[in-house]
């Protein structure tokens, strides 16, 4: 990288999440300093109390809508990005807390706070790109270093991130591992997730779970009749495509159907 | 005509050769002409209607025909539409800059076969780059050939290729004084253009030509070849005179990746310029 | 900029954004005179519902779940619930696979500590907004960082399928447990993790400390013969010492109006938890050697300074780092990656060590083993109301520090807490604007 | 040399894993893992799946205990020899920039020299079949050839046949024919467990002049002979070639690939179990430091990427991308490379995740159509 050109901003922001995605970026161990390099890092409240004033060329997106005030915040964000990109299962497609979007809101703060009555919220999690234009969406609950590596080197780059969108069964299978649906009858969500993860559930003896949303041409239906033969009762697949990605509208009409 | 190099092997055909950019010329809008010299090793010698793959550093590698004179082998030629982002840094490259290049690849013109008789051919929009290699050897041996026309259709009048030579191959192509064998067509007209407006195949039932010694040859979006060729059809033109040239995706060029494939076709390889009845099965089908 | 108070005048310190902490929150003190008359540690970390959404799931979702409450401790989230639900399931995790998960959690501390230590904490004391200009003054340094941070990260993505919500934990054990040569691979890794993690306890001891001394309330887990981290009784500096299922016995969360922050107390006091609290509780549960670094580095079997939190860290991933390799070294494969478990209805509590202090969890369970109630108590929400007296009284006790440097302190006080918001926020109260 | 067949014993397969690796060859064959049989390292017998079988169906595995002491009594499981002669992914190159231009990193790829244990009469005529892709044409692939040209392969001939596969009815199998060093069969007969073998070539000859062994006497001949036969007769299922490409060609728009298509998940298992498929996507990528690699990895023409042009895919629905992969397989292929792309192992069968069956879509097809 030319040391003279100016280097291109970043910005990390951060709405209704675990913090696990920006994390991810400081778990770079060994491409940080790499990173802070080649960008510079101009406001990143996690990682330093250096911030600068925008617009910035790049802007990482962590979380979902989930109170007014941050709808309007991501307003102002996407004015002062030239790039921006969502990362994480939260941004891209509302997060775990997105199951709200499924139940009686108020009847949840009920539950979980003494004094519902301070409790204001929205009644759904909601992606950014419901609400603003986004450039890139990064997938995953939380999202790959490796590909979160991927994407920034691309956009310094101006090429396309290769972050393919097709079954974590490719992954599966390039690993080499067993399909532990098929030699274990257990039931696994690969076939309609997108890949990114490494396929690693079922390196660890287990089925996906889902946590970087439907591929791109998801065959939700007929995968749950297999499971149905397996053995998985309607409650369970469910339960199954209401995690992580509960609000992809993929994994939310196959969820609906087993109501 | 050189023949081309064929691969030695021992070297692998998906590593590029590094060319350097020694002009860049902008013909419109979103179309860049790329002349390429070798930075060593020998010039790549090729056949009109083939193609190369050419590789951005870091950012990509796409097929593009040569565009240039199989006459001149020494700068490769290759004219560039901006559509995505390949494409897009392609079209950004200036003099003095490194491009990866590997080829010439796929199966050309019929040029030899086309001898004696008329010629048809038939571009649209950026198809005409990858015939204009064989307009320059049949203007290089003009006498071998009977009447030959170009229909070329564009979408606007400032999209039209290489305007200059258009003017010149009305004379040089003629195959009589007057012939006016360059016929050029636009989608809209534009900016004063008092030319034909409308769809290439319009041009084609006046065309004086011997239809059973007539070859064409062209390079367009498949639905304006399929019309092409039905109109060509039409006119008589035996169906293993008609020539096309086709895209598919390609990752490797060489026959390995799979990925251009078209009904039983390897494009990289069996084509891109096949004969109609090779094709005629698949043409009309969707999603091959 | 270096004006002291003037009697009577009113003085407002307000961070809008901290930074270097994990989540997302502000902090507002007014100060009359020589009067602190408010300090709030305003949270606006939007609220995520995870024990409502709980209810219904399947017992053996919950890892997965709760380990979302927070990206960077998402281990304790999982220990605390598989614990919790193991109680109520009424099985018991020993022996290798027991180990395992102490392992992982090994893991967890050390990517967790250093990251706190060199890349939240430290750059305070050196005056840096952040590691990466740090780095530009002193590379090796956080290149050192950087590679102890990696194996903790290593550690979890072996044992856990990777670093930030791992995979492979299950109530009950595991998905697939490791070969014993996968972990002896990462034997050279750890041995070099723990050099780096000895230099850290000798650097961070020789840094200078504001004089500050708070009579805390200590609580932490504690069990004969280990260092906390899994299990154990509750236990505090005042003579506390009950089973974790009593934990609500005791301690109680209050909602009050007029503060941003859920107040956890203990028998009506505030109290924290922590490195601090585990370190003052356990010093005797720690091997010699570790003992010895932490009293090379200044430290005595009892330290109250907070903002020496970050050489007590620094002592803890030394010991997490001498764990690993003991637990590595005694590894034998178990049978079964985990124990076959027969849902039935029950209730249990859990409780772990996280990075950050104690996480409490409680489940009841229907005979389907369905989620019927969720509770779970973090860290820094038990924390938040000694965040804001340890505030009070270094302000009042610092008045006549300029305001930059004052506000600067603040935020270290803070962060010396290495607070979590992102765990804080499933039951805090906040500050939003009506819902349309 | 051993001209006609030999007899190995039961131990002399030992001495031969032996004396491969002295030869430096790493010895690679089915070895049990994640419940299924793999294909993995190997360097004692005991590391053979001895005495397990595999039952198989459409969309399911199961490993099974045999009741005796057979190393080689199952069928082929979810890896193929490609994984090693054409890996899954593989970096092409690396460059870094140099004053205005860039230039090649050339790094010697350490290769070892693989010895295939107990490869089957179908993957024996997919690496041929893969030999015809990658070495057959104007280009060869260095990186398959370099691996292709050092393996040492020991054939063993199925005595069983599995519920998916159909080697007989594409003339692939049972028996090894060609393209293996020694081909044995297992004979377990009473208390003697035995290997009748062939040499196939002067290296397998070579090698096998370093073990003890034996001719082999006419009746156990006939004995390794009935127990081949025997599997033809087992197949589970099968798959008239006779007509199929015109067939296919005929039937393009058929109703069942619609039908065929409800149910595909199109999740690409098919095609990365297949040994023959070859397909790969090749990617460049720079890292943050500007060094720019190139990397091929195996690709699938079930996802959208595959067919991708600029604006979009031109096989859009999952039925385009079924039919592009059976009519590859099965006829497109034969017009590419003279040969069918299949070979009968029943692999896309068991593996897909919803057993969707290629033998079971062509009879459907067949049978509307006939
Ligand atoms: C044989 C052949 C000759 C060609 N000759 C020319 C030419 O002379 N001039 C010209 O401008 N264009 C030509 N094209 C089309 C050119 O290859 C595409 O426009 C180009 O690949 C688009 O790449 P991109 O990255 O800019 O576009 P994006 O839309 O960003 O495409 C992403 C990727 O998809 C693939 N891809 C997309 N479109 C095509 C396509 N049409 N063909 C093959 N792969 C594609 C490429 O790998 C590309 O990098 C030719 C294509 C083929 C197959
Ligand atoms: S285990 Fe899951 S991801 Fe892997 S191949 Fe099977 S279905 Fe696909
Ligand atoms: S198509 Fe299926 S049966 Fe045929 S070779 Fe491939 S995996 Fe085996
Ligand atoms: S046929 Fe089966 S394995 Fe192949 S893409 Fe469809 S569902 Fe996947």
């Amino acid at each position: 990288m030319p040391s003279k050109q100016r280097k291109p901003t970043l910005a990390v922001w951060k709405f209704a999440s675990c913090d696990g995605c920006q994390l991810s970026l400081l778990d770079c161990e060994d491409e940080l300093l790499q990173v802070a390099g080649a960008v510079q890092i101009a406001n990143f409240l996690e990682a330093s109390s250096a911030v600068q004033p925008g617009p910035y060329d790049l802007s990482l997106v962590e979380g979902s809508i989930t109170t007014p005030h941050d709808a309007e915040r991501i307003q102002a964000i996407r004015k002062s990005s030239r790039f921006l990109v969502t990362i994480g299962a939260c941004a891209t497609a509302g997060g775990i807390q997105a199951l709200r979007n499924f139940a009686d809101v108020e009847e949840f703060t009920r539950i979980v706070y003494a004094k519902p009555e301070y409790i204001k919220t929205l009644k759904h999690s909601t992606p950014i790109s419901e609400h603003v234009k986004v450039d890139f969406e990064l997938r995953g609950c939380p999202i790959n270093k490796g590909q979160l590596l991927e994407v920034i080197s691309a956009f310094l780059h101006k090429r396309r991130p290769n972050i393919p969108q097709h079954s974590v069964c490719l992954e599966c299978k390039a690993r080499g591992t067993v399909c532990v649906m098929v030699a274990q009858g257990t039931p696994c969500l690969g076939p309609v997730t997108q890949a990114g993860c490494g396929a690693i559930c079922p390196a660890y003896q287990r089925g996906c779970y889902g946590c970087f949303g439907p591929q791109e041409n998801p065959n939700t239906v007929a995968l749950s009749a297999w499971w149905t033969l397996l053995g998985l009762d309607e409650a369970a697949q469910q339960r199954a495509f209401r995690t992580y990605n509960a609000g992809a509208k993929a994994f939310s009409k196959e969820a609906e159907r087993h109501g | 005509m050189v023949n081309p190099i064929s691969y030695t092997p021992g070297q692998d055909p998906m590593q590029p050769r590094p060319f350097r950019v020694v002009r860049a010329i902008r013909e419109t809008a979103d179309v860049v002409t790329l002349e390429l010299e070798a930075q060593s090793g020998p010039p790549l010698a090729f056949q009109p209607g083939q193609f190369t793959m050419l590789y951005v550093f870091g950012v990509g590698e796409v097929p593009i025909s040569i565009s240039g004179d199989p006459h001149k082998p020494a700068r490769l030629v290759q004219t560039i539409r901006r559509v995505g982002l390949v494409t897009e840094a392609l079209c950004k490259l200036g003099r003095g800059d490194v491009v990866g290049v590997r080829g010439p690849f796929g199966s050309h013109w019929p040029l030899e076969q086309a001898r004696g008789g008329d010629v048809v051919i038939v571009a649209g929009g950026i198809g005409l780059p990858p015939l204009r290699p064989a307009i320059y050897h049949i203007l290089h041996q003009r006498q071998d050939y009977g009447r030959v026309y170009l229909l070329y259709g564009a979408r606007t009048p400032a999209d039209l290729l290489f305007p200059e030579e258009l003017k010149r191959w009305q004379h040089t192509l003629a195959h009589a004084p007057g012939a006016s064998p360059v016929r050029v067509t636009v989608d809209r007209a534009e900016g004063g253009w008092d030319g034909a407006v409308g769809v290439v195949t319009s041009l084609i039932p006046v065309l004086p030509i011997d239809p059973l010694r007539t070859t064409a040859l062209m390079v367009g979006p498949e639905v304006m070849m399929r019309f092409t060729i039905s109109e060509l059809r039409k006119r008589g033109i035996p169906e293993e005179n008609l020539y096309l040239s086709m895209e598919r995706n390609m990752k490797c060029a060489v026959g390995f990746c799979g990925h251009c494939q078209y009904g039983p076709h390897f494009i990289c390889k069996d084509g891109p310029v096949l004969a109609f009845p090779r094709v005629r099965d698949w043409i009309t089908r969707k999603e091959v | 900029m270096g004006e002291t108070p003037k009697p009577q005048q009113t003085k407002t310190i307000r961070v809008g954004n901290l930074a270097r902490v994990e989540g997302e929150g502000a902090l507002y003190v007014r100060v009359k005179g020589s009067q602190v008359e408010e300090v709030r540690l305003n949270i606006f970390e939007p609220p995520r519902f995870f024990e409502a959404f709980l209810r219904g799931r399947s017992f053996a979702e919950v890892p997965d779940i709760t380990a979302r409450i927070c990206g960077i401790c998402p281990v304790a989230y999982q220990m605390s619930s598989c614990q919790a639900l193991e109680a109520a399931l009424g099985v018991q995790v020993e022996g290798p696979l027991k180990a395992l998960r102490r392992l992982l959690y090994c893991g967890e501390w050390i990517e967790s500590h250093a990251l706190h230590i060199y890349f939240l904490h430290l750059p305070d004391f050196l005056g840096y907004p952040d590691a990466v200009r740090l780095a530009q003054d002193q590379p090796e340094r956080i290149q050192q960082a950087l590679a102890l941070k990696k194996t903790g990260n290593e550690l979890m993505a072996l044992l856990g399928g990777r670093e930030i919500h791992p995979i492979n934990v299950k109530v009950g054990g595991f998905y697939r447990v490791p070969r014993k040569a996968e972990l002896l691979d990462l034997r050279d890794k750890l041995e070099r993790a723990r050099e780096i993690a000895l230099q850290t306890v000798h650097f961070v001891g020789g840094l200078d400390f504001p004089d500050f001394a708070p009579d805390y309330t200590f609580v932490s887990l504690r069990q004969e013969g280990e260092y906390p981290i899994l299990g154990g009784r509750l236990v505090s500096s005042r003579g506390l010492d009950i089973a974790v299922a009593e934990f609500e016995q005791h301690f109680r969360e209050e909602h009050v109006p007029h503060s941003n922050a859920l107040h956890a107390t203990l028998e009506g006091r505030p109290y924290l938890v922590g490195p601090l609290a585990r370190y003052n509780l356990n010093f005797d549960q720690l091997p010699t050697a570790v003992q010895a670094a932490a009293r090379e580095a200044g430290l005595g079997p009892v330290c109250r300074n907070p903002f020496q939190s970050i050489v007590v860290r620094a002592v803890e991933t030394l010991y997490a780092c001498e764990e690993a390799l003991r637990l590595i070294a005694e590894y034998e494969e178990p049978d079964a990656p985990s124990l076959a478990i027969t849902p039935r209805a029950g209730e249990g509590a859990g409780c772990s060590e996280a990075p950050r202090g104690i996480l409490y969890h409680r489940y009841r369970i229907d005979e389907q083993g369905l989620i019927t109630e969720a509770r779970i108590v973090p860290p820094t929400s038990q924390n938040q109301k000694m965040i804001e007296e340890d505030l009070r009284q270094f302000v009042a006790a610092n008045l006549e520090l300029p305001k930059p440097e004052l506000t600067l302190r603040c935020e270290q006080t803070i962060r010396n807490y290495d607070p979590c918001i992102s765990c804080a926020t499933h039951f805090l109260r906040l500050e939003i604007e009506q819902a349309p | 040399m051993q001209k006609g067949p030999f007899v190995l014993e039961r131990s002399g397969l030992l001495q031969l894993l032996q004396a491969l690796k002295a030869k430096g060859y790493l010895t690679l064959g089915p070895t049990v893992r994640e419940g299924a049989i793999v294909y993995d390292q190997l360097s004692r017998l005991e590391d053979l799946p001895i005495g397990y079988t595999d039952h198989q169906e459409g969309g399911t595995y199961r490993l099974r205990r045999r009741g005796d002491e057979a190393l080689f009594g199952y069928n082929v499981g979810p890896h193929s020899w490609k994984r090693f002669l054409h890996p899954p992914i593989l970096r092409l190159f690396r460059a870094r920039k140099i004053n205005g231009g860039f230039e090649f990193e050339h790094e010697a790829e350490a290769l070892p020299n693989y010895a295939f244990i107990g490869v089957r009469a179908c993957e024996l005529l997919a690496i041929r079949v893969q030999d015809q892709v990658f070495l057959g044409g104007a280009y060869q692939d260095p990186h398959y050839k370099a691996r292709r040209e050092r393996v040492f392969i020991v054939a063993v001939n199925c005595t069983q046949a599995g519920n998916t596969c159909f080697c007989a009815s594409v003339q692939s199998g049972p028996k090894a024919q060609a393209g293996f060093d020694l081909a044995l069969t297992e004979v377990l007969e009473g208390d003697r467990h035995y290997f009748v073998g062939e040499v196939g070539s002067e290296r397998g000859a070579e090698v096998l002049g370093e073990i003890p062994h034996r001719a082999a006497l006419p009746s156990e001949v006939a004995q390794a002979e009935a127990k081949v036969a025997q599997a033809t007769r087992q197949m589970g299922r099968s798959l008239a070639t006779e007509g199929l490409k015109e067939m296919l060609y005929q039937n393009l728009e058929h109703p069942r690939w619609e039908q065929v298509a409800a149910r595909c998940l199109s999740c690409g298992n098919c095609t990365q179990v297949c040994p023959t498929c070859f397909c790969t996507s090749v990617e460049d990528h720079t890292d943050l430091s500007g060094v720019a690699e190139r990397t091929r990895r195996w690709d699938s023409c079930f996802t959208a990427d595959f067919s991708y042009l600029h604006g979009g895919s031109v096989r859009v629905s999952t039925k385009a991308r079924y039919r592009q992969w059976l009519t590859h397989k099965l006829a497109t292929w034969q017009d590419q490379f003279g040969m069918l792309g299949c070979v009968g192992c029943g692999r896309c069968i068991t593996w897909c995740p919803v057993g969707i069956d290629l033998t079971e879509e062509v009879a459907a097809m067949r049978g509307a159509h006939v």
